[in-house]
């Protein structure tokens, strides 16, 4: 056994012997932090990229952790989508992670920064962690630990709205998270296993048991609620408002992502695409909540006035085409599912980049304020103009290729009318993304001598922004690349394994 | 006040007792109920108990936020050291079967998972009295 | 008819009032308006569901999942939940203390612990 | 306020009670559960790990990495009160 | 185990729950959620799982308790509902 | 003839594009930016020529870019009616860019460089659409060309030029959701999107579904300015007029127009175009915006607006000319293409020019102007005779050939629309003559200022009306050579 091989188990516990080498060493030097944060997280990305290769190449990785074969004892598995979905949040948690070092030192109180970077490290612990675990006790273990650690970075800021919002998360998520662990305990009680892989083998014989369906029931609500998917999306607006700029990055995009995938797994790896659509038919319901929360999370969106609670909104929307895959539930819809979770978490996290380097620079977020803003700072505008491009879904960009992928999926299942109303809900996200557009590079001569101390922000913040916001337009031209996993993913997902 | 020279009187007798306790539930776990989480948590309410009948400076004195501090993570230390180890004796992370393979030391297994809950009762330990710490310090630099 | 019925009640009365032990507690924690008490309400709802856990794992006639010594058999009660609702525990201890901690802090720049007028506060700020 | 509760608090409680319509009785030594991976459990956790408690041995040997989340998540919950309460000292 | 005190136990439970999120003294509150723990402990003790109530009875009566009354020391104890 | 593989077709859209990275770096040397410019003109022009004769040969240069989505790759084909949008583009492109840095250093203009780098980026999204093998590339370059020319039409920024902004994009991104849905369903029934002459949609699905499909189209192409759907045409007019002028000959309602007939010609096909009843409604819609835009135009004072009438009148030209389902009617339709590109771009160009030298924009404040720009006044009344489709301008060869495809259609009504436009377009281009060349101004001193538009802006003028001019007497070289060669491409066989 080569240490490649214990690489998943590294992954999760790599994390937490950097946040606990970040402890000791912040105590003694508060500057130290941020390298070692950093170090880590370069390490689990390089680490992700080689589990992923592995995966590409071999098939399932699978590790038994402490040597005892599941059903005992828990199993990490990384399939095509987990590794897919590993190698996208680590992407992005290493973007947040460069992004991360002048947003921090200006918005969380100094001597907090390195209970802070604890915490940011152990979040992207249990992210990783849901993300590559196969039992599913264990995915709600994981689970509680980056809840515990977002609630507490959300209000980093020490901002009092930020505890009211934090609060509020708090409540809803442990609502969600007591709902997950009921659904655990009725799968446990109708099959007496916790094992995913050997739950999807035995859950078949339980198919007629009310337990069962209500165990479904129970995750479907827990995980949406974690998710944000509407009307569970209360408490998204607020809390991604008040974080911190880095924080808001990483929980729009890492932890959102990681949420849906939970979602996905337990959709279709625990319960499968048969059971969903024949044995308890819940797509149809899926399909129309969801094309709701893509026309609602935009027109709310267009009704905001502070720019991260306008991509808030947004975030609640997109969730929606990502449900709207889901509903569908063929092979071309979920490729599009799957790479607009790839697609969205790129091109809000470059979105939100933006806003914060505004607000990093200026101070507000409010769109009001912010005319003319894009002659101060002409890349950070850019980056948002092709990033809103691939929101909207403006070929050749990421977010075109998966809408494609949605629209066809829909014409495929003959849903006709759903199709026509994911293509207006694209419209109306060049209404929300426009206001900011213009009022950026056209609004505002009147009180442009006010701000001419605004510049562009410093470089550490404006890099990732602007490499996420190219990666929209490679990812859209190149969507080949990704599409070779992806389309080896959602095949296996459709498979039942 | 003159109950309050009884009470601290009686705690200064009780804690030790309560802490031997502690340290006798983590042990006890492999054999019986118990275990380091709840080991734990009866140390750290020793510490809570101290705090009640003195004050917070006074348990302060005995451990601080340093101390706290190192505390939780050297428990989760000793969690994730045992786990790599393992994978040093070539096993599977928390593996402790290698281990004992490779030392021969027959019980070997059941030590280690004595070792394990004794971490699990550090980190326990340290952080019940940060947080009570954290939450019974009322603002200001007092203590 | 109350044969049934008394068959399902014997049966199962420990889910359900595990069941309407959660129910209590999410009634609180969504209507309460104050904090505390929403968190109280979480305490609850997460102990309910330890309950049912629980209840999942006793086997009738079992003993406690200790081995009896001399390598005597008996019916011992399923381990499994007892070790998830340990772990379970320990993470709604954690929760309460972070909710409990933002309560603090909510109290310390609001002065209020009442969700409506936190809501005032919040518009008012 | 309430009445919103009390409807999703009814939702709720009408699927759990449905649920448990189809669950094993209580104390059921039959059930899939006991059945199946509890046996295994109290069948071979002795011989394996070597030790009397079977909840135990499987907290901190089969399960512990669920077991490791759980030191995790505590100390999580620490530094979070730390960051969240905490006014004076390095951290 | 005997169904009767079982079945008492867990009656006495739910007059603790409704209690604990009516009364308006949030001291009393937390009390009375710490008898609840305090029963919920004999309830698992009755039903065999003793690592889980041990667990229980020291958190969810001790450290639970302590941290609801630090908390509601540091803010308010009455409470409108 | 074969398809020949090559890298032309990208070379020839990667030009402007490098162009206008050049222009973000060299924003701040004006000279160096504009020679950016200049250069990137010559060299795509030089690089649509360069494919003309294996074009003119029959051949076809193809190119796959990407593996890109089902329903097509990013695909590149170089067709003769490709190569007559892409001709027309390039050349324009040229002359436009020489007339645009006049204009804009003559008014002094803000935010030039993102002018031009916007200018650039359209270019090569038109030559996209030209160039396009597929329904999916010609949507993703048609979306491109939307999103690029708002900022060229917002460009003075005022409250009103954000209103019709936000009108332009409404309009052309909803068109481009009906466009999207058209070619997904067009994948969906026949599991391509690649154009072939002649179509082939064919007996794919219930006529219902195919109509519902061209109406879908139709919708999509709103870029070509069809009434009702047109508003958004005469709102951009606040732009620049040499936006106008790329708007209106260039590339943007010339990719409508070609969309529509490359819908027809290469998707659906004649013949099942005439079986599904199509071209009824094409020629109902079309007459109709043919006559009303003209009497708009009439009631226009605003020069460029009318001028904006206009072009909706004209684009409907090559509607009815596709409705007529006929050879001839085919004909007039891709030639009118090139012809009224050449001639429209010179109206624009002299509107601009006077703007420049005079300052003025409505009809009724031009009186005697042409007195004191002789040249650029003579441009104007030649281009506008071309329009209205009297020799010896290039207008009446597109038009002759569309009164022959009513005729040879069956559709001899369709005549009538013809001739009551041709008076119409009459009606409101003899007055502005008139005005500029006969009347006189109220105040005999006002117009002492005024004089010729700089050299970059009157050889530009001069030049499109020559041409325009030359297309009368050449008209085979070599736009319709390559008309010829599309229509026998479409038509192999089946001649309705």
């Amino acid at each position: 056994m080569t240490l490649i091989d214990h690489l998943p188990v590294l992954l999760v516990a790599g994390p937490i012997v950097a946040s606990l080498l970040t402890l000791v060493a912040g105590w003694h030097d508060r500057r130290l932090c941020y390298p070692i944060a950093l170090a880590a997280v370069l390490g689990e990305f390089a680490a992700a990229l080689v589990i992923f290769r592995q995966v590409m190449g071999g098939g399932t990785v699978r590790y038994d952790v402490g040597g005892w074969a599941p059903p005992m004892g828990i199993e990490l598995v990384i399939d095509t989508f987990g590794g897919f979905i590993l190698a996208t949040i680590m992407l992005l948690a290493l973007m947040t992670t460069l992004y991360a070092f002048r947003s921090v030192t200006k918005e969380i109180p100094t001597e907090k920064t390195v209970s802070f970077y604890v915490i940011f490290q152990v979040l992207l612990a249990g992210l990783i962690g849901m993300t590559i675990t196969g039992d599913v006790f264990n995915l709600y273990v994981f689970l509680e630990i980056s809840s515990i650690a977002a609630y507490t970075l959300i209000s980093a800021t020490r901002k009092p709205h930020a505890y009211v919002a934090s609060y509020n998360y708090l409540v809803l998520g442990s609502i969600a998270a007591g709902f997950i662990l009921l659904g655990i305990g009725n799968l446990y009680v109708a099959t007496g296993t916790l094992n995913m892989a050997e739950l999807a083998a035995m859950l078949p014989g339980s198919y007629d048991l009310a337990t069962v369906h209500a165990a479904f029931l129970f995750l479907i609500i827990g995980f949406s609620i974690k998710a944000a998917f509407f009307p569970l999306h209360l408490w998204l607006p607020d809390a991604y408002t008040e974080s911190p700029s880095a924080v808001t990055v990483l929980i729009a995009t890492v932890m959102a992502k990681v949420s849906v995938y939970a979602l996905f797994r337990f959709l279709f790896s625990v319960f499968t695409l048969a059971y969903i659509t024949e044995i308890y038919p819940v797509t149809g319901v899926v399909l129309l909540i969801a094309t709701i929360a893509i026309v609602a999370g935009a027109i709310l969106a267009i009704a905001q006035d502070d720019l991260k609670r306008l991509l808030a909104y947004s975030s609640v929307s997109q969730i929606g085409y990502i449900m709207f895959a889901v509903g569908v539930a063929n092979q071309i819809a979920l490729e599009g599912g799957l790479l607009h979770i790839l697609g969205h978490a790129v091109m809000k996290g470059c979105l939100f980049m933006v806003a914060g380097l505004i607000i990093y620079q200026t101070g507000t977020a409010r769109l009001s304020e912010l005319g003319g803003i894009a002659r101060k700072m002409p890349l950070s505008c850019a980056a948002f103009a092709l990033a809103g491009a691939s929101m909207i879904g403006i070929p050749p960009t990421i977010g075109f290729m998966s809408k494609y992928y949605l629209v066809l999926g829909a014409f495929e299942a003959g849903l006709w009318p759903y199709a026509a109303v994911l293509l207006v809900g694209s419209l109306l996200a060049a209404a929300y993304i426009w206001r900011f557009i213009e009022i950026a590079y056209f609004g505002g001569h009147h009180d442009e001598h006010h701000r001419t101390e605004i510049r562009e922000g410093p470089a550490s913040m404006l890099a990732p922004a602007l490499g996420l916001s190219l990666l929209c337009l490679l990812l859209g031209i190149f969507v080949a690349v990704p599409l070779e996993a992806i389309g080896l993913a959602v095949a296996q997902l459709l498979g039942g394994a | 006040m003159r109950e309050n020279v009884v009470i601290r009187t009686v705690v200064r007798l009780a804690v030790p007792f309560i802490q031997i306790f502690a340290l006798y539930v983590i042990v006890h776990g492999a054999s019986g109920a118990g275990g380091g989480f709840q080991g734990g948590v009866v140390f750290a309410s020793s510490f809570i108990l101290m705090t009640i009948a003195f004050d917070l400076a006074y348990t302060r004195r005995r451990i601080g936020s340093r101390g706290t501090m190192i505390c939780s993570a050297l428990g989760i230390a000793i969690y994730e050291g045992v786990g790599i180890l393992c994978i040093l004796y070539a096993g599977n992370y928390l593996e402790y079967g290698v281990i004992e393979a490779a030392l021969g030391i027959p019980h070997l297994h059941g030590y280690l998972i004595d070792l394990v809950e004794a971490g699990i009762g550090i980190t326990v330990m340290a952080v019940m009295t940060s947080i009570i710490y954290d939450m019974a310090n009322r603002g200001g630099r007092s203590a | 008819m109350i044969e049934a019925f008394s068959e399902l009640f014997f049966a199962r009365y420990n889910y359900w009032m595990a069941i309407i032990l959660m129910l209590i507690g999410l009634y609180a924690l969504i209507a309460k308006q104050n904090l505390v008490k929403k968190i109280i309400g979480l305490n609850i709802f997460q102990t309910a569901i330890f309950l049912f856990y629980i209840s999942v794992a006793s086997v009738e006639g079992g003993t406690a999942p200790i081995y009896l010594p001399d390598g005597a058999s008996a019916v011992y009660v399923n381990p499994l939940p007892h070790v998830l609702i340990l772990t379970a525990i320990v993470v709604g201890v954690s929760i309460t203390a972070v909710a409990l901690s933002l309560v603090v802090r909510i109290y310390e720049e609001y002065g209020v612990i009442d969700e409506d007028e936190l809501k005032e506060a919040v518009r008012g700020r | 306020m309430r009445k919103k509760a009390l409807l999703a608090v009814l939702f709720i409680g009408i699927i759990l009670f449905w649920a448990v319509e189809d669950m094993p009785a209580f104390g059921d030594p039959e059930s899939r559960a006991a059945r199946h991976t509890g046996a295994m459990y109290i069948e071979r956790s002795y011989a394996d790990v070597g030790i009397d408690n079977i909840v135990t041995a499987i907290l901190a040997s089969y399960r512990g990495f669920d077991t490791f989340g759980e030191v995790v998540v505590i100390f999580t919950a620490g530094m979070s009160v730390i960051l969240l309460l905490r006014r004076e000292g390095r951290l | 185990m005997i169904w009767e005190l079982d079945f008492a136990l867990l009656l006495f439970m739910i007059c603790c729950a409704i209690a604990a999120i009516n009364v308006r003294d949030l001291v009393h509150a937390t009390i009375i959620l710490a008898g609840y723990s305090l029963i919920m402990t004999v309830l698992w003790a009755l039903m065999n799982a003793v690592d889980v109530a041990f667990t229980e009875a020291t958190v969810g009566s001790g450290i639970t308790t302590v941290l609801f009354i630090a908390a509601i020391a540091r803010t308010t104890r009455s409470s409108s509902d | 003839m074969p398809d020949v593989s090559g890298l032309l077709p990208a070379v020839t859209i990667a030009i402007p594009l490098l162009a206008a990275v050049l222009i973000l770096i060299t924003g701040r040397h004006e000279n160096l930016r504009e020679t950016a410019t200049i250069v990137a003109a010559l060299a795509m022009l030089g690089s649509v020529a360069s494919m003309l004769p294996s074009i003119l040969d029959g051949g076809r240069v193809t190119l796959v870019l990407l593996p890109m989505v089902p329903g097509g790759d990013l695909a590149l084909r170089v067709d003769a009616f490709g190569m007559v949008f892409a001709l027309t583009a390039a050349a324009l492109w040229l002359l436009n860019s020489f007339y645009a840095i006049g204009y804009m250093r003559a008014l002094q203009e803000h935010a030039q460089t993102r002018f031009f780098f916007c200018l650039a980026v359209a270019i090569a999204a038109a030559i996209g659409i030209a160039f396009s093998a597929n329904l999916l590339t010609l949507f993703v370059f048609y979306e491109i060309l939307t999103v690029i020319t708002y900022p060229l039409v917002v460009h003075i920024e005022t409250p009103e030029a954000m209103k019709a902004g936000r009108k332009y994009l409404a309009y052309l991104l909803v068109g481009g959701i009906f466009l999207l849905a058209a070619t997904v369903l067009t994948y969906i029934l026949t599991g391509t999107t690649d154009f072939v002459p002649g179509g082939f949609l064919a007996g794919s699905g219930a006529a219902l579904t195919l109509q519902i499909l061209f109406g879908l189209f139709l919708v999509g192409f709103v870029k070509a300015a069809w009434m009702p759907l047109h508003a958004w045409l005469p709102a951009a007019m606040i732009a620049p007029t040499p936006v106008s002028a790329f708007l209106h000959a260039v590339a943007v309602v010339t990719a409508g127009v070609f969309g529509i007939v490359r819908v027809a010609g290469w998707v659906f096909g004649m013949p099942l175009m005439a079986s599904l009843g199509l071209g009824v409604v094409l020629a109902v819609i079309a007459s109709l915006t043919i006559v009303t835009a003209s009497l708009f135009a009439l009631a226009e004072d605003n020069l460029k607006r009318r001028l904006a009438y206009s072009t909706v009148s004209q684009l409907s030209y090559i509607l009815l000319g596709v409705s007529m389902l006929s050879v001839a009617g085919m004909t007039g339709a891709m030639a009118h293409i090139p012809f009224h590109a050449f001639m429209k771009i010179t109206l624009f160009f002299v509107a601009g020019a006077v703007i420049v030298s005079a300052g003025r924009e409505r009809i009724s404040d031009m009186k005697g102007l042409g007195h004191k720009m002789p040249v650029t006044t003579l441009m104007f009344a030649a281009a506008a005779i071309g329009i209205c489709g009297l020799p010896p301008l290039c207008g009446i060869i597109s038009k002759i050939y569309l009164a022959i495809g009513a005729v040879e259609g069956g559709m001899p009504i369709l005549l009538l629309v013809l001739i009551a436009s041709a008076v119409l377009n009459a009606a409101y281009f003899f007055p502005i003559i008139y005005t500029m060349l006969v009347d006189r101004p109220a105040d005999p001193h006002a117009l002492d200022a005024v004089s010729e538009p700089p050299l970059t802006m009157l050889v530009p003028i001069v030049l499109t009306a020559v041409i325009s001019m030359l297309l009368f007497f050449f008209p085979s070289v070599p736009f319709m050579d390559l008309v010829r060669i599309a229509i026998g491409e479409i038509t192999t066989g089946v001649v309705p």
